[in-house]
């Protein structure tokens, strides 16, 4: 249950590529090239990287519309994630899902999902699925803070807990939904401790560590597919950019940005592997050099790819 | 599963084999066993569908049968009920999630309409959803305002779900095991006041095709259009249109609001060059308008007389009887409606 | 905050009222006098027993379907809530409500509904609009077991905690909803635990002890009318009919529902009043016989009454 | 409150007094703004309407104004937004609810459908509900299927609700006030492509009654109907038909939907024999079906042609930015529509 080296200095590449892929997104957003809406995953990259490692690839993975970092995570190539950016056919979800719905079923990766807690009764019935034919997989199913609000999170996890569906729900506390702050949305701000009420476990952690994380992940993970039924799990992350692009940040002080910001997860991360002698700064440089490629070469790629043809509108649907 | 190679019946009326006379509950009842016999990946989930037997006794005896695993019953929360089986379907099974009724749904609508119905198209149809959402609908029954919708035509509004609604035994469990075995999501709605109704149904494996209508009498004078309960009405409207003033009409029963089957209804229409639509539920955006829209576009060269509407009075549906009575369509009003146009 | 003898016996009658009203609704039920839904409040009284007198007439009360029992405790007459059933103009809801929708605005009593869970956003909306004005009135919600396993209860309860709006929740928990007991529906059966959630205290209480309920429901009033935020409060009783008229009650033993019989809260209270020296029998058969002469006055009434006129349907109401 | 005594005005045509030039946004935001300073009673709740400013930018400021006691943001619950909102006015509020999008109504579906719009029928008109719920619609941004609805007319269904959507600056302020002065509840539906468009606004009090169509377009050779963002592409086709092709088209204005003012139309129509109507949502069972519906049942004999109607393609919208403009209505199809009927 330990990460390996290479594992580590994995995970670093993995946040740099998020990193990169988003302060890209961003640029093509305000050129024009990305529309919609678009929810940057900066400043929560370590609980995308506990993922990559702490979930085994055959588990289902589901989340909400910030989901860049988490399809990144799943190993989704980044090419066909800035292609769907892009609205091109070779994107992930051939351009009809944009940047809040990404998916790669053959990763089990369900997707990206934009109305607020819709997504977490899905995740209950694809682990019920699992548990209904005997499979041993699980389902890591994340969302945001402001998520726990809404209806939909008490019917999920309550069933979750009356089914004993092997199920880890993961909330990524960055302390905002959009401009609420979690104190002035939830009436108990200790989200972790709603578990209570659903008869599972929860546990808080701190979501800007990559190792903390790793372990509260995998030990969840093991936990659920030991067959002692769901958990939830509270990741305490910050968000560095806006809600979505084009958001005035009237809800908080620069001040309070900054001061997160000195805490940067990936900064932290290099700065422990390096301290741990698992790298020198010039293996991180040389890292964030390729995801910088990286995410050149997907932005080519995404670039020279066709549009959906005219057809493709009446396709995937029976009207 | 392989086993199964039902003969396809598009009408009660092309068959003519072997049948057994059933309740239109047992006919579902026998489509829902038979498939959950057939298919390891059917389960049904909902509030009170199994130790119960069904608030409306339709998986009565299911429970002790198949168990628990396969006849789950769910706390009162809609949400999830339709939410974990799009879930469910999306990881290979084929759920059958119960609401009870159609009134409910209205809590789940954002499940039904926004999930259920669009995962597939807005992940590039990576994934399918066979997914039957079965409910009941109608009001009636002095249930009060909130408990009387038939709101069916607001759910077959959304591209991506089937919305099938029979009238009779023989279609409910065909349409019910297309439903079953269609890779879509299919929103199955069942008449509350029709459960008991009796008719005739095969004893060999068959199905009825989705998004069909089907000819339910026979006439040349006027179409009347119509679905579920309301058939049962306008047959009777028929009846006494033919005795008491000689007037011949033909009742199309459409089955499947969504796919919608209209050419049935032009080619009716263009014979009969008069129509009138019957429906349970309140006029404004409606199947009934649907349907006029549709015919005045389509037929205009065919039109004698406009297409009228018998609807549900525009107020929500109060408890007293007489006065809900009032507010419903019945065959008087299909009559009126009738003789307008002749 | 005791309850002085006078109390204690009117307590007795309206249960007792409570029982015979019910029991000739079912009998008018089978008779096809009352259409729709009827769901009988028969094993329940003492909760209603406990809020007539821990309520103030000023403060607002709002519940679910089950309503006979809560309106009659609040002082509604019981002809025109018998007219109401016969779907009477003179009914309380001029015949347009029926047994589910049992309202009387003049008592603050907000009504019945029959949406599971729709009733609790509207409580937080009442308590939310004398909070506002700064009015001391506070709201009672009533709500079944079963209800707090819908998206309502988890909106309604954490808004009323976050607002700190002035609520009393209270959980009747006859140990099923329909035919599904509260373990096969509640993640963790301990539903008064729920609170947690909401930063709002949660008690239980034995809800067929009249004064226990009292108690319990008088310092939830006090401590909420002292601008303590909400409160969740769960009776424990038990419901000694059908769900609704029709339920073939698969999903319970008779045995269960004789034992629980013989703890018939009507009866526990008419024994505890003797041995407390507040009555003799005699006292209790003759308010018997009274209930039972007010109900047969009632029906009378109910039978006299004329039907709502034709025009009825297009009033209170803007199409 | 007492001192607000204003002018009713019909439609823009018709007044000749004093005007400021402003956006839709600011014409909603000064109606929500005087009416807060006029009457106490009203407040506005829901999600970002406060510190943030509203997410549309409509309640900037209102928060430092008013306080928090007034401007009152929510958790993301949209279920106990609306039901709370009726409960508040049950108890002599009148809220202002705003549900970001209308896409998020749907999970409200049940609260404003079964609540909103039934408490004071239900309970024999003993309250009223005196409530707006604000919300933005429409396709057409990239925001994929689940985001991108237009479904005013669903929620028009149902009797005891009205809906209200309005086209122009001078109509939103003077429809917002009338919808918060009322005692009914009101789905007051701003388009969100609209906000920015400017247009004149009195300087005087006033106010546009409910339930009121409006012709922002004379013409005498064809009658296109329609509402919201589609008025702006109506009259942009009417323009193009009369100089291309040298056609008169009258361009009507719904603005309600409930009530549906289908006189104007009527009377248009009796003039012109020809009609499109023009609707952003999907067909079925629409806006679209039921005013075609009702011409051909009202006005049969003055129908030279049938009732057209554009509107979204049968299918979710996609994110994929032509793909999804080409699924949505625009100038050339209802040009298109038009000339299918010449
Ligand atoms: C049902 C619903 N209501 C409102 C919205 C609009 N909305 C989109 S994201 C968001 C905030 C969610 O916050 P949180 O769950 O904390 O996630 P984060 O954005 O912080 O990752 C809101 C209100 C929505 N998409 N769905
Ligand atoms: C949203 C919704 N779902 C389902 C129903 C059908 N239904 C009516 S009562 C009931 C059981 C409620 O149980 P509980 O809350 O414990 O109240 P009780 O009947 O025991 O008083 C159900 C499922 C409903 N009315 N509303
Ligand atoms: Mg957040
Ligand atoms: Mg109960």
């Amino acid at each position: 249950m330990a990460m390996t080296d290479e594992e580590k200095i994995e995970a670093y590449r993995l946040m740099m590529t998020v990193r990169r892929f988003e302060e890209r997104c961003a640029q093509l957003y305000s050129e024009g090239d990305i529309g919609g809406f678009l929810h940057l995953y900066i400043g929560q990259e370590a609980i995308a990287a506990a993922l990559r490692f702490a979930v085994p690839e055959d588990d289902n993975v589901i989340t909400a519309y910030r989901d860049h970092g988490v399809a990144i995570a799943r190993g989704l190539p980044i090419e066909k994630l800035m292609a769907e950016m892009l609205g091109k056919v070779t994107g992930v979800s051939k351009g009809k899902g944009g940047s809040m719905h990404l998916a790669d079923v053959d990763r089990r990766y369900w997707g990206g999902y934009a109305v607020v807690g819709g997504h977490l009764p899905l995740a209950a019935g694809l682990a019920l699925a699992d548990q209904y034919r005997g499979d041993d997989r699980i389902t890591v199913c994340l969302m945001g803070d402001g998520s726990t609000n809404i209806g939909y999170f008490h019917e999920a996890l309550n069933l979750a807990g009356v089914w004993d569906l092997p199920v880890v729900w993961v909330i990524e506390n960055n302390e905002y939904g959009m401009g609420t702050s979690v104190s002035r949305a939830s009436a108990n701000p200790d989200l972790s401790a709603r578990a209570t009420a659903y008869g599972m476990p929860g546990k808080k952690v701190d979501g800007d560590d990559v190792q903390a994380t790793y372990d509260a992940m995998a030990e969840a993970v093991e936990h659920v597919r030991s067959g002692n039924g769901p958990i939830l799990l509270e990741a305490m992350t910050y968000r560095f950019r806006g809600h979505s692009m084009g958001d005035p940040e009237r809800y908080r002080e620069k001040d309070e940005v900054s001061k997160q910001e000195e805490q940067d997860p990936i900064k932290l991360w290099g700065n422990h592997l390096i301290n741990e002698g698992v790298v020198n700064s010039d293996r991180l440089d040389e890292i964030e050099k390729g995801a910088e490629k990286a995410v050149d070469e997907a932005v080519r790629f995404a670039r020279e790819s066709p549009l959906p043809s005219p057809e493709e509108l009446y396709t995937d649907v029976y009207v | 599963m392989s086993t199964f190679s039902p003969t396809v019946i598009h009408s009660e009326k092309e068959y003519t084999g072997e049948t057994d006379r059933k309740s239109v509950r047992q006919a579902i009842s026998d489509a829902l066993w038979e498939e959950m016999e057939r298919d390891e990946n059917v389960f049904i989930m909902g509030e009170e569908v199994g130790v119960w037997g069904g608030t409306y006794a339709v998986t009565r005896g299911f429970y002790d049968h198949f168990g628990e695993r396969r006849v789950r019953d769910t706390p009162i929360s809609e949400m999830v009920i339709v939410g974990a089986a799009v879930g469910a379907a999306m990881n290979g099974l084929r759920p059958i999630a119960e609401i009870m009724t159609i009134n409910f749904a209205f809590v789940a609508f954002d499940a039904i309409v926004n999930h259920a119905a669009k995962v597939r198209y807005m992940f590039g149809g990576q994934f399918t959803v066979p997914l039957v959402i079965r409910t009941t609908t109608g009001g009636g029954r002095q249930l009060g305002a909130t408990h009387s919708h038939s709101p069916e035509a607001l759910f077959a509004h959304f591209p991506g779900l089937y919305v099938v609604t029979p009238s009779t035994p023989f279609d409910a469990k065909g349409l019910l095991l297309s439903a079953i075995r269609d890779d879509n999501p299919v929103l199955f709605v069942e008449h509350s006041t029709l459960y008991q109704n009796r008719g005739l149904v095969p004893t060999v494996d068959y199905v009825v095709p989705l998004g069909k209508a089907d000819i339910k009498r026979e006439g040349s004078d006027v179409t009347i259009v119509t679905y579920a309960k309301m058939v049962e009405i306008a047959l009777d409207a028929a009846e006494r249109l033919q005795d008491e003033e000689g007037i011949s009409a033909e009742v199309i029963d459409l089955r499947s609001l969504r796919p919608l089957d209209l050419d049935p209804v032009l080619e009716s229409f263009k014979k009969t060059n008069r129509c009138v639509v019957v429906e349970e539920g309140h006029p404004f955006a409606s199947v009934s308008g649907e349907i006029a829209a549709r015919i005045q576009d389509e037929a205009f060269d065919w039109m004698d007389a406009p297409v009228k509407r018998v609807n549900q009075e525009d107020v929500p549906l109060p408890y007293s009887r007489e006065l809900e009575q009032s507010a419903l369509p019945n065959a008087d009003k299909v009559i009126a409606a009738v003789k307008e146009i002749m």
